[in-house]
């Protein structure tokens, strides 16, 4: 069980590795942001993986924690990808 | 065409609730699992970053009218105040004290001062990544004016 | 794992230093930003990195690990963030002043008020 | 009670500053003559009892914790100067009371030579090294404040600032001199220091502690190659070149030799080095005052040679005190000479400042080449002129003929002195001896002949002199009529003065002491003497004959031409050096500093070696946290080849989230959650200045800078690690933090890190939300406030 | 509905209350909440809406369909990845929905991203029109044409009375 | 009794922020600080004299016993800087008040002031390594905001390079800690000296010093000062004052608290940093003269002033330590003044460069005679408050045989002088340019700052008696023992 | 036993992961990787987090609310990141791969702006 869990681990790396190999190489803003975001739920995946190899409850929030800031920096790096200016002052209309 | 963020906006909505949420929890559980003032502070302001992002600083404000800068502001105080006050029960500065106390409801609860101490920080932190938010994107505004 | 991750911490190092060798602002402050990483890590490092559990009392553990880096290294983070924040505000001054972010530009002559 | 003579003329000083716009101008003069009269009276008051081998002592504490005191000790030595200080003083505030001009500040220049007074009689009263030099010092500013007393005029400054500056490097060493000596005796007396020193001579700071002390002496007191100061000093108003740069400031030299030759004298070097410098300058004084055509500038340069002449007698006598022997006589005998050469030497230079100046202020040119015949119109200026002037050329009649006569013997002496070289080069110190005599007798006829004698230039400004105001008279008066009185009752002078103060120099030295006589019989002084006469009449008239060859001197190779360069030299090399590397540049700032870094802890590394460096881990290492380093560091490193910032600061992210795994793989749940959010929010915030930045361009770097960054990078991340794993290697003791594992207990709390935030270490949380809180302050400010465009760029407050 | 809700929560913390327990156990306030469902079902008419629980199952429902929805294209994504050679002809189509207010729209929309092989990429600034990336076109629009109207009922069900 | 410590850091934070909400009132701003700092000062002497009489005080936050806890550790020394630090700061917020009103004063000044003193009396006072990194930080993140503040587009500009070059600096404090920590394993200086002593000057150990070596160096200005000149001439009058008089003076008390407390075996280090200092005082000296704006002929005057301090710890005898604290003192009122006087003659000429001005003296002579006194003191002449130091620090080098520093001492006093009286000369003395109805009116309130210092530097020349009993127990931080003693020594 | 099924639904949703960012190195524009990276692996980690919860559920008769938090959350907001990255890569004129069908966004997007 354990060395399944540890593959698993290992094949969440490699599919972040992947992912880096795509924000390195681009070729466009879009698609490092896709990977990056790619990463992000990954990390969530590894994180959770971890928690049942160390038995231990103590990074369940950081699962969720990395949810939500892989979407905030998706967010915000589409943000940037489209306008340039990611917060905005005033309301559109 | 105007871009149409009817989809974000109303997902951020949800997001953001579950988000604030997480962080009342954090902040209140750290003493004991992850988490704490600095933390909870941290959560809660990215839940304002994502508002900020999703809408505009002239709507969030609107939506929720509270002065981020005096809010950092009080929250240096309350931590500054409560790391002070044992100095005037003969403690050392920054004594904390914690105790067990039976309450209805909630049944025997722990209850620490250094929830105040905490709060204050968190209180520090949210104020301040907001307003540094708030304070470029209004340079932003002057200076293309 | 102790090693590798110094040596990571080197090449970390080694990277921030480039960076903050160039003429360039952002990658000036990106490399400052590398930088409090790798020191982050070498403060964890230094306190053993698998020594014990994770430090919440009540996980069954003979051994904790030593919590102490990791709440310096909590506070170090905490700091970094907000000189970051100020030094690229600063440099978004520092551009719409100057209207270069080229510090090979920005040296001042000696004549001047 | 010395003290309250001392501080006197300060609080005058003091108190002419503070009132003086309540009171008449000329009060303020009349108030300040005052002061050295009164002194004058009160010091004469012990003659009787010093002239009996006493001393007056007063002591007050000032830093007794450092053996600091006020002792101030009058005796035999300290009163000649305390006279000529006083009396020369009185004398010269009088003359420039006429001499002033309405549009000159009375207030300013009677509180500097008030300050002056104090700070004069400091230093030959002081037997604290300390406050010697305290006053030393305070001589040397106000010395610089009288010489720019016309700040207006640009050689004003210039003369002021030469001087003070190569015042107070002497001033500097003789400090550290004088430190030299408190630490070979433990004392700061000046008493004590003289005592011992006669027997520390094999102590390692003796010669550097003597050759400190005399550099300050020297300097003081314009021996060559110091002299250089003195000519641009007389810049200041004449009543000041009369007072400070001929009679008094520049004996402080002087006395500081006298005072210094019962600790050193007996010394060998000592003797030469001050002989030896004394002739040289006796010698450059005299033959460059002949080339003069300003008539101050003749009186400084003849100053130089008269101060060279009496520091040629200190070193010859300097023996007297210590393993003198036989030759004890022939010492104190020059030691003698020194004192009375310095007390007729104030007398007629004295006089012959104020002539000048009377000549100056009547008729508003001291250029010899413009000047002549004055005899008819200034006939008792001319009478005051003939005085001092032949007692500066030593004929009979005048006190300088018994000092010069005198001299000679002292000179000629010298190759019969016990000392190592005395015989070989004797012969030679008489030569260079009478040759300077020879200069001094044709400059000093033709001070008084070139200028009151033959017709004057007239032209169409010239106006008939006058003889100046009978105030300006009556000071240089009295100077001539001590000259002459002087010549005809030298006992006086010595029974009183110079005998007691010769006895404080060398035990029993009164009676070894000369009687003076103006007579000798014919013996070689004499011949020498008419020789001097009788060329150096002869010279005067071939004048023209040979001065024009002074020209041929090329003047680049005078010290004031080295004094200029260095000075230029040190700011141009100041200027050079600081700007090449202080640049502006903030990466080459950068390349110093990790340079820096990575050399210092290479050489301490390679000096205090060996230190164990091994790859050995206590803990193990997975596959997957292998490959999450792999991918934080090909992320790390394709930082520096990214094309974009974007792309950049997707890959610092990546770094960020990275580490944030690493926390959760090392065990520090609260640390990925910080991080994670962190990194959020600053890369939020990099995204949202980024609208407000430029896009980054590749960096043109040559291939040299890129290797040269390269390897300053890749040494320092190298250093890091290097040290990391030698500390990684090395336990030798316990962490402290197995005493927080109790915080449950403790602090109520089963998350240990936030224990330790919130209650073990609060304080360091306190005071990271202030530092948050600073920035956001900050970033507010930095905002909102804004130079409005086109705002003038001044100081705003 | 948010009144059927309300009344149902009153009555579970009533319940509690009359339990009278030592302290508050959360199985006491599920039964009294459950206690509340079936009184509030037979009132439901007064509150003049559907039975609010209905609407909790038709959520379920709806959420049952987005998961089998998101396996589908799952699979049908990883297998064209899989496949040795890309055949595929992406493409942008438009599609106008019968959708109102913001929440049916977000919903239609997530739901769309999720079936096979679409993502909707643009709103139209009047909201009507959604702008859809299919990765095949060929094979993608039949099926989203499809499947949109599902949605849209199963939407429909949970929002509308 | 020690719970008073915390004041020192604890007041200015509070009324620092308190005084956020009353940006509208500079007027209560001011008096408030000052007042506030001026009781804080009178507290300090009260302390101060106890301290010295009765012995090191302590204040365990939260009542952890060292070395688990953070704590204030005052003894003598670090005493004698936070009250010095106080009356400067006094002195210079006086001069703001009496100033006409700047725009800055709205943009948090006060509390941005009161933030700084924070952070360096902490510093001063901190008995824990990581805790003195926060202080730091608090006190540089002050200083980062007061640099700027201004909008002033060169203070951006240099402010970008101080802001940097002190991230770095930060950065190596933090590998610093991290090696220490994982060699010896605490955090409380006491232990780590005890630890440290315990090794008998371990190789490592001394590797891991020359990382603080660094740290402390960039910020005190040893050597690496590259950042100093540029920011400290660009700032307004006040600021220059407040950076020249106080902030380098923090990175000596750092190499001072560290390299004498904690690595003080063998001789590597204390050869490095005699060459650093020795490189220091060279360059000092080439920079003062080499540009004719005064504000940078002031600034490398400040970095003379760090090499003589440093000289002073090289050298490491009792005499040099006790010279260098007299100079330490002594040098922060001075550069203050210094600074104070050079904003104000830029203020009445708007003009930076010595050549374009002239004849100041005329019309405003009580400033040219500040500025004659600031001369002689900070070159070290007597009776002004340099000279006590010098003597001292100079002697120390003498029993020690330290000749090259001595020279260098000596000829940098020398430096000083000169380039000190280059302004003096040029400026104040001269033709004066402009009339008498155009100049600028100079109000006396604005000079009593400044004869307020005057008046300082010539009393604790004259006064060093009364100094030296404090600077004398100060100076036994040359004896480790006591300090540890004090520390982990039981309970009070 | 169950937590077999657990561990078995992990190991599935890791190898979709991995496939999926297979997927972003293989399909041919940003588009179609979007389409990669919101559907397969966000299935990959539902699949992984439902594991995680039911394994911590059998083993120590733990429901973890916040892992169930954390499923609804990446369910949300996944189509979410697809929807908004896709757009802004559109917007910021990303080409769509050359074999592309049609494009019907193009003539919208023109005709509106050119009227504004
Ligand atoms: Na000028
Ligand atoms: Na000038």
């Amino acid at each position: 069980m354990m060395i399944l869990l540890s593959i698993s681990l290992i094949l969440f790396t490699c599919a972040i590795f992947i992912a880096l190999y795509r924000i390195i190489v681009g070729p466009s803003m879009p698609d490092r942001v896709v990977a990056l975001d790619m990463i992000g739920v990954n990390l969530v995946s590894l994180v959770a993986v971890f928690s049942i190899v160390l038995h231990t409850h103590a990074y369940l929030e950081v699962i969720l924690i990395v949810g939500i800031l892989a979407f905030i920096s998706t967010v915000g790096l589409a943000r940037f990808v489209e306008r340039g200016e990611i917060v905005e002052h005033e309301h559109d209309d | 065409m105007k871009i149409n963020d009817v989809i974000l906006k109303t997902v951020v909505k949800g997001v953001v609730l579950i988000i604030l949420t997480l962080s009342i929890y954090l902040f209140l559980s750290g003493h004991h699992t992850p988490g704490g003032g600095f933390i909870g502070g941290l959560v809660m302001a990215s839940a304002f970053v994502l508002l900020f992002l999703t809408y505009d600083v002239e709507t969030v404000s609107e939506g929720i009218p509270i002065s981020f800068k005096k809010m950092s502001a009080v929250g240096v105080l309350i931590s500054v105040s409560s790391a002070t006050f044992p100095i005037f029960i003969g403690q050392p500065f920054l004594s904390q004290s914690f105790g067990y106390f039976d309450l209805p409801i909630f049944g025997v609860t722990e209850l620490a001062t250094v929830t105040i101490f905490e709060a204050g920080i968190a209180l520090t932190v949210v104020g301040v990544v907001v307003n540094i938010i708030l304070s470029i994107s209004e340079g932003s505004n002057k200076w293309k004016a | 794992m102790e090693s590798i991750i110094i040596v990571l911490v080197g090449i970390l190092t080694s990277v921030a230093i480039y960076l903050v060798l160039s003429k360039s602002l952002i990658r000036i402050i990106l490399g400052t930003a590398i930088l409090s990483h790798a020191v982050h890590l070498l403060i964890l490092t230094m306190g053993g990195l698998k020594s014990g559990t994770v430090p919440l009392l009540g996980e069954n553990a003979e051994r904790y690990i030593d919590a102490l880096p990791q709440a310096l290294i909590l506070t170090a983070i905490v700091i970094s963030f907000a000189v970051t924040a100020f030094v690229l505000v600063l440099a978004y001054r520092v551009y719409q002043e100057y209207g270069t972010d080229r510090m090979d530009e920005l040296r001042g002559s000696n004549d001047e008020q | 009670m010395l003290f309250f003579y001392i501080v006197l003329p300060l609080f005058v000083a003091v108190g002419i500053t503070l009132i003086s716009s309540k009171i008449r101008r000329d009060l303020i003069g009349w108030v300040a003559f005052s002061v050295p009269v009164i002194l004058f009276a009160l010091f004469a008051r012990h003659i009787p009892s010093i002239a009996s081998s006493e001393s007056i002592q007063t002591t007050f504490s000032w830093i007794p914790t450092y053996g600091i005191d006020l002792t101030f000790i009058l005796d035999g030595l300290s009163l000649i100067f305390v006279l000529l200080i006083t009396g020369v003083g009185a004398l010269v505030i009088l003359y420039s009371i006429f001499y002033l001009s309405p549009t000159d500040s009375f207030t300013h220049f009677y509180t500097y030579l008030l300050l002056f007074m104090t700070a004069m009689l400091g230093v030959v009263l002081s037997d604290s090294i300390i406050v010697l030099y305290v006053f030393w010092e305070l001589t040397s500013i106000s010395s610089f404040l009288l010489i720019a007393f016309w700040f207006h005029r640009k050689n004003s400054r210039n003369g002021a600032i030469k001087s003070l500056l190569i015042t107070m490097t002497g001033g500097f060493a003789m400090l550290a001199g004088f430190l030299m000596l408190h630490v070979m005796t433990g004392s700061f007396s000046v008493r004590t220091i003289l005592t011992e020193l006669p027997q520390l001579t094999e102590h390692a700071l003796f010669y550097p502690a003597m050759a400190l002390v005399l550099l300050g002496a020297f300097t003081k007191s314009a021996q060559f190659p110091f002299h250089i100061w003195l000519p641009d000093a007389m810049e200041a108003p004449t009543p000041v070149s009369a007072y400070l740069h001929s009679a008094t400031m520049v004996k402080a030299g002087i006395y500081l030799i006298a005072r210094f030759t019962p600790g050193f004298g007996g010394d060998v070097y000592w003797f030469w080095v001050i002989t030896a410098v004394g002739l040289v300058t006796l010698f450059w004084g005299s033959f460059n005052a002949v080339r003069q055509n300003d008539l101050k500038a003749l009186l400084a340069f003849s100053t130089i040679s008269q101060l060279g002449l009496i520091m040629t007698l200190l070193g010859i006598g300097s023996a007297a005190a210590n393993g003198a022997g036989e030759a004890k006589a022939l010492y104190t005998f020059a030691l003698f000479t020194a004192l009375f050469h310095l007390v007729n030497h104030s007398t007629f230079k004295g006089a012959l400042f104020m002539v000048v100046g009377i000549v100056d202020h009547q008729v508003g040119t001291r250029d010899l080449r413009r000047l002549g015949g004055l005899m008819r119109f200034l006939p008792i200026t001319f009478g005051l002129a003939i005085i001092g002037s032949f007692a500066m050329a030593g004929l009979p009649m005048f006190n300088g003929f018994l000092s010069k006569e005198m001299f000679l013997t002292a000179v000629l002496s010298v190759s019969e002195l016990p000392i190592p070289g005395g015989a070989q080069i004797g012969w030679f110190i008489v030569l260079v001896a009478w040759a300077a005599s020879l200069f001094t007798f044709v400059y000093s006829m033709i001070l008084v002949f070139r200028t009151f004698t033959g017709r004057p230039i007239i032209d169409e400004d010239y106006k008939i002199p006058r003889e100046a105001s009978i105030g300006m008279l009556i000071p240089p008066s009295i100077l001539a009529t001590l000259v002459i009185g002087l010549f005809f009752f030298p006992s006086v002078l010595s029974d009183y003065l110079l005998k007691p103060a010769i006895d404080v120099l060398v035990d029993g030295g009164s009676a070894l002491a000369p009687d003076i006589y103006a007579w000798h019989g014919f013996n070689t002084e004499l011949f020498l003497t008419l020789a001097i006469v009788g060329f150096g009449s002869l010279a005067y008239f071939l004048l023209k004959k040979w001065r024009p060859y002074y020209q041929y001197i090329p003047s680049e190779w005078s010290f004031n031409t080295l004094f200029r360069n260095t000075l230029s030299g040190y700011e141009r090399l100041g200027e050079r050096v600081t700007t090449r590397y202080m640049n502006g540049n903030l990466p080459s700032y950068f390349l110093y500093i990790f340079s820096f870094f990575i050399v210092a802890v290479g050489v301490t590394w390679f000096v205090v070696g060996p230190i164990a460096v091994t790859f050995d881990s206590p803990s193990s290492i997975t596959i997957y946290e292998g490959l999450l380093a792999v991918i934080m560091a090909a992320a790390a490193v394709a930082i520096l080849f990214a094309q974009s910032r974007l792309t950049a600061i997707l890959l610092n992210g990546v770094l960020g989230f990275s580490i944030a795994i690493f926390f959760v793989f090392f065990r520090a749940p609260d640390l990925a959650l910080t991080q994670l959010v962190i990194e959020a929010v600053t890369t939020v915030l990099f995204l949202v200045c980024f609208n407000y930045l430029p896009e980054w361009k590749v960096e043109k770097l040559s291939v040299t800078k890129k290797v040269r960054n390269g390897l300053i990078a890749i040494l320092g991340g190298l250093t890091v690690t290097i040290v990391g794993l030698a500390v990684n290697n090395y336990s030798k003791f316990e962490s402290i933090s197995s005493y927080y594992e109790d915080s449950y207990e403790l602090a109520g709390g089963r998350n240990i890190v936030n224990a330790i935030l919130g209650d073990f270490r609060a304080f360091d949380t306190m005071l990271e939300g202030l530092v948050l809180f600073i920035a956001g302050i900050g970033v507010f400010t930095l905002i909102r406030m804004r130079q409005k465009k086109g705002a003038e760029p001044r100081e705003n407050q | 509905m948010p009144a059927q809700f309300i009344s149902n929560l009153l009555i579970a913390v009533l319940w509690t209350f009359l339990m009278d327990e030592d302290a508050f156990y959360f199985p006491t306030f599920l039964t009294g909440y459950i206690f509340g469902a079936i009184i509030v079902f037979f009132m439901h008419r007064f509150f003049g809406s559907k039975f609010y629980l209905l609407r909790v199952y038709a959520l379920i429902k709806l959420i049952f369909i987005f998961i089998s929805e998101l396996f589908q294209s799952s699979i049908i994504v990883l297998k064209q990845i899989l496949s040795p050679t890309l055949k595929i002809k992406p493409g942008i189509f438009t599609y106008d929905h019968n959708m109102q207010g913001d929440y049916e729209l977000t919903a239609l929309a997530l739901l769309l991203t999720l079936t096979p092989g679409s993502v909707v990429m643009e709103v139209s600034p009047d909201g009507k029109t959604f702008f859809i990336h299919a990765m095949d076109m060929e094979v993608s629009r039949d099926a989203v044409l499809k499947s949109i109207q599902t949605f849209e009922k199963a939407i429909m069900e949970v929002t509308r009375a | 009794m020690s719970n008073s410590l915390v004041l020192f850091m604890v007041i200015p934070i509070i009324v620092g922020i308190i005084l956020i909400f009353f940006r509208e009132s500079p007027k209560l701003q001011s008096w408030f600080s000052i007042g506030v700092l001026t009781g804080l000062f009178g507290l300090g002497i009260y302390i101060l004299h106890y301290v010295t009489n009765i012995g090191i005080l302590r204040l365990d936050f939260g009542g952890w016993e060292p070395p688990f806890g953070i704590l204030f550790v005052a003894d003598t020394f670090s005493l004698l800087l936070s009250l010095t630090t106080l009356l400067v700061t006094i002195i210079c917020l006086l001069y703001v008040a009496l100033s006409p009103r700047d725009r800055m004063i709205n943009y948090y000044f006060y509390p941005l002031v009161l933030f700084l003193n924070a952070g360096i009396i902490g510093s001063y006072m901190t008995g824990d390594i990581f805790n003195l990194f926060v202080c730091f930080e608090v006190m540089l993140l002050s200083s980062y905001v007061l640099i700027t503040l201004g909008g002033n587009r060169i203070q951006l500009r240099e402010a970008m390079k101080y802001v940097t070059i002190n991230i770095v600096s930060s950065w190596f404090f933090l590998v610093g800690i991290a090696f220490l920590y994982g060699s010896v394993g605490t955090l409380n200086f006491a232990q780590i000296a005890e630890r440290v002593a315990e090794t008998g000057g371990d190789p490592l150990l001394t590797v891991i010093s020359i990382v603080f070596l660094t740290v402390f160096s960039l910020k005190a200005g040893l050597l690496l000062y590259v950042w100093l000149p540029g920011s400290y001439s660009s700032t307004p009058t006040v600021t220059s004052a407040l950076f020249g008089a106080l902030l380098t003076k923090v990175g000596v008390y750092a190499l001072f608290r560290v390299f004498t407390l904690i690595f003080h075996e063998g001789d590597v280090v204390p050869t490095f940093i005699a060459v650093m200092a020795g490189l220091t005082l060279i360059g000092g000296s080439l920079g003062a003269v080499a540009y004719t704006d005064i504000r940078k002929i002031a600034a490398y005057n400040v970095v003379i002033a760090v090499g003589f301090m440093l000289a002073g710890l090289a050298i490491g005898n009792t005499l040099a330590i006790e010279g260098t604290i007299y100079y330490i003192i002594h040098d922060m009122f001075a550069k203050a003044l210094l600074f104070l006087l050079i904003g104000t003659m830029i203020f009445l000429t708007n003009k930076v460069h010595i050549h374009e001005m002239s004849g100041l003296l005329k019309n405003y002579p009580v400033l040219g005679w500040s500025f004659f006194i600031v001369i002689l003191s900070l070159a070290g002449i007597p009776p002004f408050s340099g000279f006590m130091g010098k003597i001292l620090v100079m002697e120390g080098a003498l029993e020690n045989g330290s000749y090259i520093l001595l020279f260098l001492a000596v000829a940098s006093s020398l430096a000083v002088l000169y380039s000190l009286l280059r302004i003096f000369t040029q400026c104040f003395w001269g033709e004066t340019i402009i009339g008498s109805d155009e100049q600028r009116p100079l109000p006396a309130m604005r000079l009593l700052p400044i004869l307020v210092l005057a008046g300082i530097t010539l009393a604790l020349g004259l006064g060093v008696e009364v100094l030296a009993p404090y600077v004398q127990t100060a100076a036994t931080l040359l004896d480790p023992s006591i300090y540890i003693e004090a520390v982990l020594g039981g309970n009070e | 036993m169950i937590e077999w099924i657990s561990v078995i639904l992990i190991f599935i949703g890791s190898i979709m992961a991995v496939i999926s960012a297979f997927g972003i190195l293989r399909l041919p524009d940003v588009y179609t990787r979007s389409h990669a990276a919101t559907k397969s692996s966000t299935l990959a980690v539902l699949l992984s987090l439902l594991g995680a919860f039911i394994f911590f559920w059998v083993d120590e008769g733990f429901i973890s609310i916040r892992l169930l938090l954390g499923i609804i959350f990446v369910f949300i907001t996944a189509p979410v990141a697809g929807h908004i990255i896709t757009r802004a890569a559109y917007r910021s004129k990303v080409k769509l791969a050359d074999a592309s069908a049609e494009d019907a966004l193009k003539p919208f997007l023109e005709k509106t702006s050119k009227e504004d």
